[in-house]
């Protein structure tokens, strides 16, 4: 192989280039759209309050987010998230009963997230199911369990100090909530896009039998996924009971499809592949400004609900349609 | 089946029954087929022969009813007609078997046979009995003994490729397409398809034979057409012309197909393998292998050999026996275990195992290398990017630039990277399946002088192939597998065509 | 690039907020109405008797809103909004006592009035807390309802909404106490509708699969008693099985004519939500919440605080075949 | 043939939802009473329609989570059809009930038809929406039974040889669909479909236009049990069958159909729905606490969903076993 010297570049396109193109600056210019929109619609919008408590709308599902965004890249989805934030809190609740601190509860919590999501990796990745049917059994699973604990009752009683995680504030207006969440963005933002972890997790997206060939453990990395995802089902579960000051069988219901839906807003591709954690960032603030901005003109939860099933259909079918009438 | 009498399609031999004229085919940024023309013949075989790229899988789909082309014309008995769907091909007359199974697992093999045209009872309702019994009179009409209501999964491969060829018979067509038919067949198989094709001719269908092999094509080929980056080169009749004119009419200069010579240095043994055994594909498996050798592993399609080195890969671990690698006993039970041990796999899947065709070449390239290329864990673009450079330009890759997925590259090109990919790692053992697989005469060559340049560096090379002159031109020596089991190791004067042939077939036993 | 955008705006924005945030905007007195859930019957009522209290009041206006499905996380998202549009009062019927309170308390915190009404908060998350009647009084009238029309006793089931649900859960709790006062009535199983009616039906079914001799279906819920008369009448045993409970008129006159209900009582819901309108009013302009003082309700009178800052409205009406027409187009 | 059928996992399903009946007998004699078995087949019915339109969706490597928002809409239409024009007949009724399903289903197939965007996606999306639209025409009020005519209300109810329409219709539907999905083009172009979209390109089946009218059908049979619903519990407001798309799903899922696409049959979704509405029904007969339903229906489906693994197992290629043979 003794041909002349070629030189192959290494990009035709440069970051920036490639940035204005991209998903998230389409994101960022709607989340300012309706940030604008927001403004002139209530004059309640702009203070500084009432912004700080439009982030607890979705900080908490922004935290599972985050896993489940490199869940999906990897291929993989978890519909239990829900399910495991009522188990962690009732496993919690039943510590405050045993009488344990705030400590022990945080330990409890996170532990049972990741027992949970143990269980879901375990099913997945040792036993080959598809994990779309598993976590649909487990979301009954573990929510089931919460009920039979519970049933008709509550836990309550919480520490004192334990109400600081969805309650406090580290300064001013900053809850400690909307902190945890930017520090846990900037997190997963490195590991999925900073590390070989996050590049394991591409490869396995885009093609799990490549990955595998690659010499990458491609069950490895699903099975730490799927713990990752229930860990930050725990954390996001310490949150919500510490906010909510009681647990119920029936808390957080219905979030794995908030918490799905935010991560395809981000332009995480749902077969997999591809996905990026500022995506999920901004999609979470679009998702939060349209509730928030909505709620001030007192419209009714489920008319917002239709906003953002539009806006997923709408900002995925947009670019389609564009091309197809370019193409024609 | 249709039998049409011989002295009414020898009146028509001279007139062609499907024209294509001036065929155009455009994709977004790519022209797959520029005005070709095309002839088929009843009662004779058209061997269509081009590179990788060149168009003909373009023209079968066209063909077929899948693509419809952008200008150009097809006359079916000199009138024109549009394919705008399969269906409205199949009902013209015109069947195909195609390149990949296009079959249905879970489907029954009657079902598999007739779908699209199942035979129909009152209310229009499928009508099964019916079905089964048409079946059963087209597998027994090429000598196939399948039942027809046993699930298509349940089959091997043989036999699949069987059902196939059923069902491009269950259309009573005038003209029959083979997409290159006998790629997963094995040796017996393929003679059993050339008396196949002997009986459509002699029924006076015009058959359409699609093949990289230049042996068959003068072995069953009436007729040729040559088509080169998806333009017509040229057409006639096999009597006249010979091998060297069609490689330059397919690559557009000279070619002869030469593989390098080398001087064979070999050293210590670097990878011995011993009673290596699997519950259900391979068992008594032992070989050593050495510094600087090229190892060939011949057999036929399922005789096992790409199984046991994906055993030895580590992507299945139902084993018992012993790896000794540089004399040292090792266990590898995943991928990365065997990559950490210096073995590395080229699989013959290149779309779903080789690479990861989404991705960027410079991502594929480091993938199995990103702990030399990171640091704690983190990566470092720059790094990569030298990494990338540095084995790309070692293969002489031919892309526009590092950041370009490698899906846009050719399937040659494809293959490289590949190797560039484990080379990266700085393997001792380097295990080739079928490497040069559906890439173009170019890139073979360049993919076979590579490899021996390799070994000449003291790498230690397994080469799985089906193809004789490759194991021939390439090994120092060749272990023959069949049916899960090795049954003969030639080295020298032993490394003969025929000899290969029957042990691979089962003729004449060794062990 | 996006990133000083977006820098851009939130330093405009914290300009903004800065003068913006202690500026009040209304004139009127905005009291929010928070439901349960929208939609359902009871407190669409509810709302009409909110919206007569604040023309009776003048300079009044009404927020009437709330979660779509009866979740507590929704009623908290909606408190939120509440919140920060700087309502002068909420006067909320909660889905949870436990979960609001974080959020009512962080509103009382902003100057905000509280007050729960139907279905209260836990003590520390609101100013005080309406009662529609008081709880031993109503857990004694669904028992009462049931025994009259069971002169020979015999086995009663409760078919309730949610399972955690504050109200339903006092009163069941109020009729168990006065149980042994009636001679042979048994109650043999509470289940939980959810206040969805397919559920709360096919309770109800199983109820009668379960118990065949079971006399009479009592549910405390508008919901709940609907779904158990359509199941009784399904189950072609009416006049076997009582359906009896809290409903509204408008709702139940079906099954009273059918007979599958021979009685049931409810409160005036417009009452219910005008009484909890002029409470809000009232302590927001200033009437004092201690144990044992007297808020005034408008029309319907004053209520007295106890320990608990609790206060009952009136008695439960009971309705049968006799005057179930004349309020049927009411409420 | 005998074998296939016994080793089959329609007959597998079978015998634990005959187990199942037989342990509740033990506790409860009176379960297996005609008349309660009937009772639970009735209950079930609106599971079984959905569960039907859902297989032939999974069938085609789809999923259809709007079917619960679509039924409620539906439901909500109809109701207050009946409510503004007391006069239209039934059959109209369930015409238009049928109609506006197909459409809404027609809609969902049409984004992932023409527009190519991930069938979860597009449902997810149109879930939202199609509920959102009930709170919006109803203005989040209720339709009670009071407001329906006696004619809308009585037709699941009406009794035929014993037995109320409700169940009739799922057992006609399950003969129409057991018909479609193994005797015509279109029921078999599922399968292949599913199976294997690329061959059924080549065998002249367009992937999107199955996958298109597998949502149509979906949402048809939604649409009809829209009305079913309303009419039988008498009452439509905006979280009519709120989650219900779970237990669809989950019912499919026990009956064996592969979510990967190409493996299933009306045989299967009817034994799922089934086992679930067993199961829903038999609970609180037996004196379980009801709150021990949702963790045993999630055991079910990871039970079911190992089983059916096990069973499709690729066990690679057995290369050894012939060489075996010949010795």
């Amino acid at each position: 192989m003794k041909t002349t010297e070629r030189i192959i570049p290494d990009r035709l396109q440069s970051p920036i280039q490639r940035y204005l193109k991209s998903w998230e600056t389409l994101l960022l210019a709607v989340a300012v759209a309706i940030f604008i929109a927001n403004s002139f619609a209530s004059p309640y919008f702009l203070n500084a309050w009432n912004l700080s408590d439009a982030t607890f709308n979705f900080t908490e599902k922004a935290m599972i987010a985050f896993a489940m965004a490199l869940l999906i890249i990897s291929g993989e989805i978890d519909l239990s998230v829900a399910s495991m934030i009522a188990l962690a809190s009732t496993a919690m609740g039943a510590a405050v009963q045993a009488g344990f601190g705030t400590p022990v509860l945080i330990l409890v919590g996170l532990g049972t997230g990741v027992i949970c999501g143990a269980f879901n990796g375990i099913l997945v990745t040792r036993m080959g199911l598809p994990s779309i049917v598993v976590t649909i059994g487990t979301m009954s699973l573990f929510r089931g369990i919460s009920y039979i604990v519970l049933g008709d009752q509550a836990y309550r009683g919480y520490p004192s100090d334990f109400t600081f995680f969805g309650q406090g504030y580290i300064w001013w207006v900053i809850s400690f909530e909307f902190v945890l969440f930017l520090i846990i963005a900037i997190i997963y933002g490195i590991i999925l896009h900073k590390t070989n972890f996050g590049r394991a997790v591409f490869a396995i997206g885009n093609n799990p039998t490549g990955a595998l060939f690659s010499g990458i453990r491609v069950q490895r990395v699903k099975f730490i996924l799927f713990l990752l995802t229930g860990f930050m089902s725990g954390i996001a579960a310490i949150c919500l009971t510490s906010r909510l000051g009681s647990t119920r069988p029936s808390i957080a219901f219905g979030w794995e499809l908030e918490i799905i839906t935010m991560v395809v807003l981000g332009g995480v591709n749902i077969l997999g592949g591809s996905g990026s954690i500022p995506g999920v960032v901004i999609a979470a603030f679009v998702m939060g400004l349209v509730t928030f901005g909505l709620g001030l003109l007192n419209v009714p939860g489920i008319v917002m609900s239709i906003v953002i099933g539009a806006l997923l259909i709408g900002v995925i079918a947009m670019p389609r349609i564009w091309k197809m009438t370019r193409t024609n | 089946m249709q039998v049409i009498t011989q002295d009414q399609s020898s009146q028509d031999r001279t007139k062609p029954v499907l024209v294509l004229d001036g065929v155009t085919k455009v994709f977004p940024g790519v022209k797959a087929l520029s005005e070709v023309s095309l002839k088929l013949f009843p009662g004779q075989v058209m061997a269509l022969i081009g590179e990788n790229g060149a168009g003909k899988s373009t023209v079968v789909k066209v063909l077929t009813g899948i693509y419809q082309p952008n200008k150009g014309d097809i006359l079916l008995n000199g009138k024109p007609i549009h394919f705008s769907t399969p269906q409205t091909a199949a009902n013209a007359g015109i069947t195909a078997i195609h390149q990949e199974t296009v079959l249905f697992d879970e489907l029954s093999v009657a079902e598999n046979i007739f779908l699209g045209h199942a035979p129909r009872s009152n209310f229009g309702l499928i009508d099964w009995p019916e079905m089964e019994r048409r079946s059963v009179e087209i597998l027994d009409g090429i000598g196939a003994n399948i039942d027809p209501s046993v699930k298509l999964r349940e089959l091997g491969i043989a036999n699949k490729h069987l059902v196939a060829i059923s069902r491009a018979l269950s259309i009573d067509a005038s003209v029959v397409i083979m997409d290159e038919p006998t790629a997963a067949l094995s040796y017996k198989e393929i003679e059993e398809l050339y008396e196949l094709v002997d009986k459509l001719r002699s029924q006076g269908k015009a058959i359409l034979f699609i093949s990289h092999k230049f042996d068959e094509i003068f072995h069953i080929a009436d007729r040729y057409t040559v088509f080169r980056d998806g333009q017509f080169i040229g057409d006639g009749l096999i009597e006249d012309v010979d091998r060297t004119t069609l490689v330059k009419m397919m690559v557009g200069r000279d070619i002869s197909q030469i593989f390098p010579s080398r001087d064979s240095h070999l050293g210590d043994e670097i990878l011995s393998v011993e009673n290596y055994t699997h519950v259900t594909e391979f068992a008594d498996i032992s070989f050593s292998l050495r510094k600087g050798e090229i190892l060939g592993f011949y057999g036929l399609v399922g005789a096992g050999r790409s199984e046991l080195m994906q055993a030895l890969f580590g992507i299945t671990n139902l084993f018992s026996g012993v790896v000794r690698i540089d004399g040292a006993e090792v266990i590898i039970g995943s991928p990365a275990d065997a990559v950490s041990n210096g073995i590395v796999y080229v699989p013959e899947d290149r779309g779903k195992q080789g690479a990861i065709i989404d991705l960027p070449i410079f991502q594929n390239i480091t993938l199995p290398s990103l702990g030399r290329t990171s640091k704690n864990g983190f990566i470092r673009l720059a790094e990569e990017f030298k990494l990338a450079r540095k084995y790309t330009k070692r293969i002489d890759l031919r892309a526009a630039s590092l950041d370009t997925n490698v899906e846009n590259l050719s399937g040659g090109n494809q293959q490289k990277i590949v190797i560039a990919k484990w080379l990266a790692t700085q393997p001792k053992i380097i295990i080739m399946d079928e490497p040069t697989k559906g890439i173009d005469i170019g890139s073979k060559a360049a993919v076979h002088e590579f490899m021996a340049e390799l070994a000449d560096q003291g790498l230690a090379v397994i080469m799985v192939s089906s193809e004789i002159p490759e194991i021939l031109g390439m090994s120092n020596r060749v272990i023959v597998m069949r049916e899960g089991r090795i049954v003969s190791e030639l080295t020298d004067d032993d490394l003969k065509p025929e000899t290969l042939v029957q042990y691979a077939a089962g003729i004449n036993r060794e062990r | 690039m996006k990133r000083c955008k977006f820098t851009k705006i939130v330093a405009g924005l914290s300009v903004v907020a800065s003068i913006m945030g202690t500026t009040a905007f209304a004139e009127d007195t905005r009291i929010a109405l928070v439901v349960k859930a929208l939609g359902i019957g009871f407190f669409e009522a509810a709302a009409k008797g909110a919206e007569e209290a604040a023309a009776e009041l003048g300079g009044v206006e009404i927020i009437y809103t709330g979660p779509t499905s009866t979740t507590a996380e929704g009623q908290i998202e909606v408190i939120n909004s509440l919140i920060a549009q700087g309502v002068d009062a909420i006067a909320v019927s909660a889905n949870d006592p436990d979960a609001l309170a974080p959020a009512l308390k962080k509103a009382m915190s902003r100057g905000i009035t509280v007050i729960s009404w139907d279905s209260g908060v836990a003590q520390e998350g609101r100013q005080m807390h309406l009662n529609p009647s008081s709880t031993p009084l109503i857990g004694n009238t669904i028992i009462k309802l049931a025994a009259d029309h069971m002169p020979n006793g015999g086995d009663v089931a409760i078919l309730s909404a949610t399972s955690t649900s504050t109200n339903q859960n006092a009163w069941i709790d109020a009729a168990k106490e006065v149980l042994p006062n009636y001679s042979g009535v048994n109650l043999v199983a509470t289940v939980y509708g959810d206040d969805l009616s397919d559920k709360s039906y096919r309770e109800a079914e199983g109820l009668m699969a379960t118990y065949p001799d079971l006399k009479a279906i009592i549910a405390p819920t508008t919901v709940g008693i609907l779904a158990a008369c359509q199941a009784v009448t399904d189950a072609g045993k009416i006049g076997e099985i009582n359906v009896t409970g809290l409903g509204l008129p408008s709702e139940m006159a079906g099954c009273v004519d059918s007979g599958a209900t021979k009685s049931f009582a409810i409160w005036n819901p417009i009452d219910l939500g005008y009484a909890a309108t002029m409470l809000a009013y009232n302590i927001h302009n200033g009437a004092a919440t201690d144990e044992g003082s007297s808020v005034e309700m408008g029309r319907i009178g004053s209520a007295v605080l106890d320990e608990t800052g609790s206060a009952a409205m009136s008695d439960p009406f009971t309705y049968d075949s006799s005057n179930v027409g004349d309020f049927k187009s009411i409420f | 043939m005998l074998k296939r059928l016994i080793t089959s996992r329609e007959a597998l399903l079978m015998l634990i939802i005959l187990v199942l009946i037989g342990l509740v007998a033990i506790r409860f004699p009176r379960f297996i009473t005609l008349s309660n078995l009937a009772g639970v087949f009735n209950d079930t019915s609106p599971l079984i329609l959905l569960a039907i339109g859902q297989m032939i969706v999974i069938l085609t490597k789809c999923i259809d989570l709007s079917v619960a928002a679509n039924l409620a809409l539906t439901g909500m239409v109809v109701a207050m059809i009946n409510v503004a024009a007391p006069g239209v007949p039934v059959v109209v009724i369930i015409a238009v009930a049928i109609g506006l399903g197909a459409l809404m289903g027609a809609f969902n197939g049409l984004l992932v038809w023409k527009l190519d965007i991930p069938p979860i996606v597009v449902t997810l999306g149109t879930m939202t929406i199609y509920r959102g639209t009930v709170f919006v025409i109803s203005n989040g009020k209720w339709v009670n039974s009071h407001e329906m005519t006696q004619a809308f209300k009585a037709f699941p109810r009406y009794e035929l040889f014993g037995m109320p329409m409700m169940s009739w219709t799922a057992i006609i539907a399950v003969i129409i669909f057991f018909i479609v999905m193994t005797r015509t083009t279109l029921g078999r172009s599922f399968y292949a479909v599913g199976g294997n979209p690329h061959a059924a390109t080549y065998a002249g089946i367009n992937v999107g236009r199955s996958q298109f009218w597998a949502f149509t059908i979906s949402g048809a049979l939604a649409g009809l049990t829209g009305y079913l619903w309303v009419s039988r519990y008498a009452v439509a407001y905006v979280n009519v069958a709120s989650g219900f798309e779970l237990d669809v799903v989950a019912a499919c899922v026990i009956g064996g159909i592969s979510i990967a696409g190409g493996i299933g049959s009306v045989g299967g979704a009817l034994l799922g729905a089934i086992f679930l509405g067993v199961i829903k029904n038999a609970l609180p007969v037996i004196n379980v606490s009801p709150f021990w339903q949702l963790a045993i229906s999630g055991s079910a489906i990871i039970i079911a969903v190992a089983l059916n693994a096990r069973s499709n197992k690729n066990h690679g290629r057995i290369i050894l076993k012939s060489a075996e043979k010949t010795q």
